[in-house]
């Protein structure tokens, strides 16, 4: 149902004292509280699947704790901006999101094209809603590179965290590796006994040159669907996760909650 | 003294800061790698040496079963002292002086490792600066102001040159796959979400006519703008024109 | 590299206020217009003076070139404010319920509507000591943490980004803590240290050198 | 339409907007003059263009050569350019002259210079004129006239159609204009005869007016800030206390520079004062400082913003309009950039909502009408140095002769304060010491010849940490902005500019202000003194240090001095000598000087009652023909074409040339 009618209420004083200079809204306004009580046609329409009013944050009542189910088909965009947030909140790197990515970025071209139609005004907002989605995009793929570089040797040689990189960031991540290479061994490493040239060997209580993500990194996350008990360790009692809910624990006792989606991370 | 070399080289990595960088050491690492690379030569003769002595002490007849279960790469240096129960003056020579290259070749090997160490510390330390300064310049490497880049071994100049191409043909790939038609405008800042779509903007220096999605501006000095922020962004980065009252 | 270091401990405000600008909110418009298709959704028609909702960065557009108003939200209104206020502050309560993006919508909209808002000096008061009030609960809640997990219900994204560095260093400093004091209690008494070097550099010599 | 009534300005911005509708860039030229009345005009119509996301570009300008460079570059190739706006420039020359009026480019002037230019304001349909009312009530005959000149199908007497004898604006090289040519027919040849006589005379006198009319010299019409100010109302924009605060300082600046006369200024007066009030009742009030106890739930800060019943206080009429009441509010100064720079390094939103409070009070400074002294800058300093170094004082005492001195010394005492306290910051002192100043400068004003001491100004209080201003405070400290720094060329425009919003910039100004002021009594002092300025037959003339290059040779210090020698000279010579004009050079360069001719505003050359202006009333300055006429003589490289047309620059060693020339046409 839409969340607009419970909001609507009486138009209450507040809304009534708009300051003098335009005094015919004022005049207007007062004509309309009248209009208000009959029920209104919900001013928002629905599209195929996503409706603006009924985003959780304009939720009517505060304190009632409600249980339904996450809006699980989210649209695109919610996809992508769950996608940048769990990225940069999460110790390894995650799944790309190509479908998505490819999704809003059809949705930005029809809407560059429909811009150019416009008239002034609305070719403006048209520009700001294509503009903010290049920026999550933007945003998405650089906090993946960046975190790509951190451990490039090592996405490189796991074949689950290949898996994780597109076509793309694959090739950059090995164009990453060769460069440093050549740049380490152009530098010095070439002069160094023949013996000393390895850059993946295993020094000293375990340092390792190829640094790995650390998975148990404190991560902050909030339960998206009821998850009921779950095990935080095989030594404590278990503890019951529901909607909403904010931990901070390690990443690698949530990360399968998050792949599955019943976590996000924030 | 051992290492000592490397250690000065650790602490110049340590003072580069966020927009200082000091000039490259080429003398100080080739110092550190002159030592390593002498290290090494050092050791292989102590070994041959050793190999000699146990030779030596094999063909002297002594039966000491103990002795073979001596071998240097055996359990680490100090005999367990229950075995070796007596030994005569001559052979504990030798076990002596052993156990003594041992000591001697194991310092030299953890000082190789840790001069390696030491060196790509350093190097790694000024190719993250590197990056850092190139992603403030939009990855233009020719963009690099003088004063930082003659303070840059040829080398890392050739490293900021290939990098800054590394991402410009990831950039082209993402956009090709993603909006062929269109840009992502990567040249915007990428601190700051869009927020006004217009901006204004005074030319401090002189950037002539600029050709942009919206059409044409000229922007020559002493003048104000208020245009598109796409269409002028990366050149309020890297100074040419001023962003004013950005509230 | 990409990001900037600030950027990879946590979300930098302009981020923030990014991701709140994603709800949505109530305007009145002041000019007629039809639908408008956006990315997330249909927004409008905008038939003044009948309310409507859209995303609040589209709100602050048309705010800022005079072609609407902002409904003030139903929980950033000076009475409900003032009960939040009297909620937070009982003894030990658990945090009230807020919007995730609560102090963003809160700052946006005392920064370019502040005409909208009722009484905005008062708001303003209000939302200070509401913030002075969950920032020493949750520092109630450092004293609290193990290495395991702690629970913090309704703390708002902005709340949560400000606290991230000291939780998150604390939170792996105490897991460190944890690991050293398993190592002592096993009754190994070399140090790893020595046995590694030495093992290593048989690897190395071993082949070829010795036999 | 060419001229724009008072009414109809909205049509210029109108005819921006449809500029704009063809392409999201960049569709709108301004060019700027560099002077504080066309900044506060340029703020205006910034704010206006910000508001409906309309992309433009600003050049500033100094003189018609800067605009004739731009056209080749910018208008012409780019036809992206749809509107050319000029901020007090261009309204007194032909556009067609300056730039190539292509199709579908339109020209809005919105310039107080006068007289305007008849094919602007009479024949260009791209050109739109904002008049003041001069042009709709005044210039009727004009017009008839014009457009008898110019379009006179007149069958019969291609041969008399002169073109000499209809000059077009001050220059006189226009290319002439093309005639629409009837064909003649024969047998009429005859009956026209008669006629041909009466019509002839008839021209003969419109072009006698026309020449009278271009030839009365030059003057003032209506602020330019305060014209965009009426657009702006007329667009619907809500006006803010910026808005009006820019409008009331443009207008103050015509009145300090002589421009306008006391009725023309009581004319803005009056309109400001009822749209300050209107607008400080609007912005969200500075909350009263109660003490913030938890309990008491009462709304202490009374919000007018939102509540109709303060429209209605204002009706009932608001409090008599308050005496000379400058407020007590020297608080630790808290330095604007402190804010500025806290708020960006902030790192959450809640640190900067805590910023912003102190921010918002700020923004909600009120605009009150108020009476202001003739004492230069006196919130800012101590009163000694707000009388020493005001050019109204040292010419009312003669402050040079040390009989002058003492008599200051008296008037201070006899004002009711200690040496201490003269020298204290004034705003500093007892608010029971400043009004019986002020009361006690009204009676004994007299005395001193002071008896014009005060006059109907605005000031604005910018929140309870920052010292308040004046209107008069607000145009010395952007003159001091303007001024190029020494030696350089550059003005200080954008300085300025920003100057009208941000109090760490205006704060700079003021402090310019203060060593302006010193510097101009300081030399004009000296020159009196010495005798300085020579009195010539026709004209005076002064001479300012010719050896070094000193901050008089950009025309914001020497017109300030040349205000002050001028009125000074009025003042204490005989009566023969007072209406003599008066020229004032400066070394420019080493080799060039810059010379400027003053006329007073009342008692100056007389016009023909004909030509009546609301603003400037009769006296006009005649400088701009004689110094074209003495130029043209001399032949020598003289740069002329300022928007100002007293002003020149001429090379060192053709100046005495030409100060003979120039007894020829005085």
């Amino acid at each position: 149902m839409d969340t607009q009618d419970s909001f609507t209420g009486a138009l209450d004083s507040n809304l009534g004292l708009y300051d003098g200079d335009s005094t015919n809204l004022e005049a207007r306004l007062a004509a309309s509280d009248s209009m208000d009580v009959e029920p209104q046609t919900p001013s928002t329409s629905v599209r195929i699947h996503t409706t603006f009013g009924a985003d959780e944050a304009e939720e009517p009542a505060l304190d009632q704790e409600e249980d339904e189910e996450e809006d699980m088909d989210e649209d695109d965009l919610s996809l992508l901006v769950r996608a940048w947030v769990n990225e940069r909140s999460s110790p390894e790197i995650l799944e790309y999101e190509g479908a998505t990515l490819e999704n809003l970025m059809e949705l930005v071209d029809f809407q560059t094209q429909k811009m150019a139609t416009q008239q002034a005004t609305l070719a403006n907002i048209l520009k700001m809603d294509v503009d903010r989605v290049k920026y999550l995009v933007r945003s998405y793929l650089r906090t993946r590179l960046a975190k790509i570089e951190e451990h490039a040797r090592h996405y490189i040689k796991d074949t689950m965290y290949r898996e994780r990189l597109s076509q793309n960031e694959l090739e950059y991540a090995k164009g990453y590796v060769e460069l440093e290479e050549r740049h380490v061994r152009r530098s010095f490493l070439d002069q160094l006994p023949p013996h000393l040239r390895g850059l993946e060997d295993v020094a000293a209580e375990g340092l390792e040159m190829v640094s790995k993500p650390d998975l148990d990194a404190a991560v902050f996350c909030r339960v998206r669907t009821t998850v009921g008990e779950f095990q935080f360790e095989a030594s404590e009692a278990p503890i019951v996760m529901r909607r909403n809910n904010i931990f901070i624990t390690r990443y690698s006792i949530i990360r399968n909650l998050l792949e599955d989606g019943k976590v996000e991370l924030i | 003294m051992l290492g000592d070399e490397a250690f000065r080289l650790a602490k110049e990595a340590k003072d580069i800061a966020a927009d200082h960088i000091p000039a490259y050491n080429e003398e100080q690492v080739r110092l550190v790698t002159q030592e390593t690379r002498y290290l090494w030569t050092r050791i292989e003769e102590m070994i041959a040496s050793l190999n000699t002595a146990v030779a030596n002490q094999q063909r002297s007849g002594s039966s000491q079963t103990q002795l073979g279960s001596s071998q240097p790469h055996g359990t680490p240096g100090q005999q367990q002292p229950s075995q070796s129960q007596a030994a005569n003056t001559q052979q504990s020579a030798a076990q002596a002086e052993i156990e003594n290259t041992n000591a001697q070749t194991a310092l030299y090997f953890l000082t190789l490792n840790r001069n390696k160490r030491c060196l790509l510390a350093y190097h790694h330390r000024r190719a993250q600066f590197l990056r850092s300064l190139l992603w403030t310049l939009h990855l233009a490497s020719s963009m690099i102001p003088a004063s930082l880049s003659l303070r840059l071994s040829p080398e890392e100049q050739n490293y900021a040159r290939d990098y800054a191409r590394l991402n410009s043909n990831y950039r082209d790939a993402v956009e090709n796959q993603l909006c062929p038609s269109d840009s992502l405008n990567w040249a915007a800042d990428g601190e700051l979400p869009p927020r006004d779509l217009f901006i204004e903007v005074r030319v401090v220096k002189d950037c002539g006519e600029i050709v942009t999605e919206n059409g044409v501006v000229n922007l020559q000095a002493g003048t104000q703008h208020y245009l598109h922020r796409s269409d002028v962004e990366h050149l309020v980065t890297i100074g040419y024109l001023e962003h004013i009252n950005p509230s | 590299m990409a990001i900037t270091t600030r950027q990879t401990e946590g979300f930098t405000m302009p981020e923030l206020e990014y991701l709140a600008q994603n709800e949505s909110i109530m305007i009145v418009p002041l000019h007629r217009m039809e639908r408008i298709e956006l990315v997330r959704g249909t927004v409008g028609p905008f038939r003044p003076p009948q309310k409507t909702s859209v995303p609040l960065w589209l709100a602050i557009m048309l705010k800022r070139t005079n072609r609407c108003r902002i409904v003030a939200p139903k929980w950033l209104r000076y009475e409900h404010l003032r009960d939040l206020n009297k909620s937070e502050e009982q003894p030990d309560a658990m945090f009230t319920k807020l919007p995730t993006y609560y102090l963003e919508i809160a700052h946006m909209l005392l920064t370019f509507a502040e005409d909208d808002l009722v009484e905005s000096q008062g708001i303003r008061r209000l939302l200070q000591d509401l913030r002075e009030v969950r920032q020493s609960k949750t520092m109630e809640g450092l004293r609290m943490l193990n290495s395991l997990q702690l629970q913090m219900d309704n703390l708002s994204m902005a709340e949560i980004n400000e606290i991230r560095p000291l939780f998150g260093h604390s939170f792996d400093m105490l897991r460190q803590l944890d690991g050293l004091a398993q190592a002592t209690e096993t009754e190994q008494q070399q140090s790893q240290f020595a046995d590694q070097s030495y093992a290593e550099m048989d690897d190395a010599f071993g082949s070829r050198y010795v036999h | 339409m060419v001229y724009l009534s008072s009414t109809r300005y909205e049509d210029a911005y109108q005819r921006i907007v449809d500029g704009s509708a063809h392409s999201t860039g960049t569709s709108i030229l301004i060019f700027a003059s560099i002077d504080v009345d066309a900044i506060c005009g340029l703020r205006l119509l910034t704010t206006l263009l910000k508001r409906d996301s309309i992309g433009h570009k600003i050049i500033p300008v100094n003189n018609y050569s800067d605009i004739t460079q731009m056209n080749a570059t910018l208008i012409e190739s780019n036809l992206q350019i749809r509107t050319l706006v000029f901020l007090n420039c261009a309204a007194q020359v032909d556009i067609q002259d300056l730039v190539n009026l292509r199709d579908g480019l339109s020209v809005v002037i919105v310039d107080s210079h006068r007289p305007f230019n008849l094919y602007n304001v009479f024949w260009n349909e791209q050109v739109h004129c904002l008049d003041d009312g001069d042009v709709e009530k005044n210039m009727g005959e004009l017009r008839s006239a014009f457009e008898d000149i110019e379009f006179s199908n007149d069958t019969d007497d291609e041969s008399s159609d002169d073109e000499a004898g209809h000059k077009r604006g001050s220059d006189s090289d226009g290319e002439g204009k093309k005639r629409r040519r009837t064909g003649m027919d024969p047998d009429e040849f005859i009956r026209l005869q008669e006629q041909r006589a009466k019509k002839r005379e008839l021209r003969q006198y419109h072009q006698s007016l026309v020449q009278a009319y271009y030839a009365q010299g030059s003057y003032y019409g209506q602020s330019c800030a305060v014209s965009m100010l009426m657009l702006a109302e007329q667009m619907g924009m809500p006006l803010s206390a910026d808005l009006v605060w820019w409008a009331i300082v443009g207008a103050t600046s015509q009145y300090l520079l002589h421009q306008i006369d006391e009725t023309g200024y009581a004319l803005v007066v009056t309109r400001m004062r009822d749209l300050s009030r209107r607008v400080s009742l609007n912005s969200p009030s500075i909350p009263l400082p109660a003490a913030r106890d938890k309990t008491t739930e009462a709304r202490r800060s009374v919000n007018y913003s939102s509540s109709s019943q303060a429209l209605l206080d204002s009706q009932l009429g608001y409090p008599t309009d308050t005496a000379f009441t400058p407020y007590l509010d020297i608080v630790e100064e808290e330095d604007d950039e402190g804010y500025l720079k806290a708020r960006a390094g902030v790192s959450t939103a809640a640190e900067a909502g805590l910023l912003t409070s102190s921010k918002i009070a700020a923004q909600s400074a009120d605009i009150a009408e108020s009476s202001e002294l003739q004492f230069s800058l006196l919130r800012h300093w101590s009163l000694a140095n707000a009388m020493q170094y005001s050019p109204f004082v040292a010419r009312r005492l003669a402050t040079w002769s040390s009989r002058g001195r003492s008599r200051l010394d008296l008037l201070v005492a006899k004002l009711g304060l200690s040496k201490a306290e003269a020298g204290a910051p004034f705003v500093h002192l007892a608010p029971e010491l400043k009004t019986q100043l002020f009361k006690r400068m009204a009676e004994i004003g007299a005395d001193y010849d002071m008896a014009d001491a005060s006059y109907r100004g605005f000031v604005r209080n910018y929140g309870w940490r920052k010292s308040s201003l004046s209107g008069s405070d607000m145009v010395q400290a952007l003159l001091a902005l303007l001024q190029p720094v020494e030696g350089g060329q550059e003005s200080g425009f954008f300085m300025a500019y920003d100057a009208l919003s941000q109090y760490p910039v205006l704060k700079r100004g003021i402090e310019g202000a203060m060593e302006m002021q010193k510097l101009v009594v300081g030399q004009g002092v000296t020159m009196l003194e010495r005798q300085a300025v020579k009195t010539l037959r026709s004209f005076r003339l002064a001479m300012v240090g010719m050896e070094t290059q000193t901050m008089f040779g950009s025309a914001f210090a020497l017109r300030q001095l040349a205000l002050f020698l001028m009125q000074t000279l009025r003042e204490r010579s005989k009566v023969a000598q007072s209406r003599l004009p008066f020229i004032i050079v400066a070394p420019l360069t080493e080799d060039r000087l810059l010379v400027l001719g003053v006329t007073p505003i009342v008692g100056g050359p007389r016009v023909e009652a004909r030509f009546k202006s609301q603003f400037a009333g009769e006296t006009r300055n005649k400088f701009g023909m004689v110094f074209e006429a003495a130029a043209g003589d001399l032949g020598a490289d003289i740069r002329q074409g300022f928007f100002d047309s007293s002003v020149l620059e001429i090379k060192r060693e053709d100046f005495s040339a030409f100060v003979d020339k120039l007894r020829r046409h005085l």
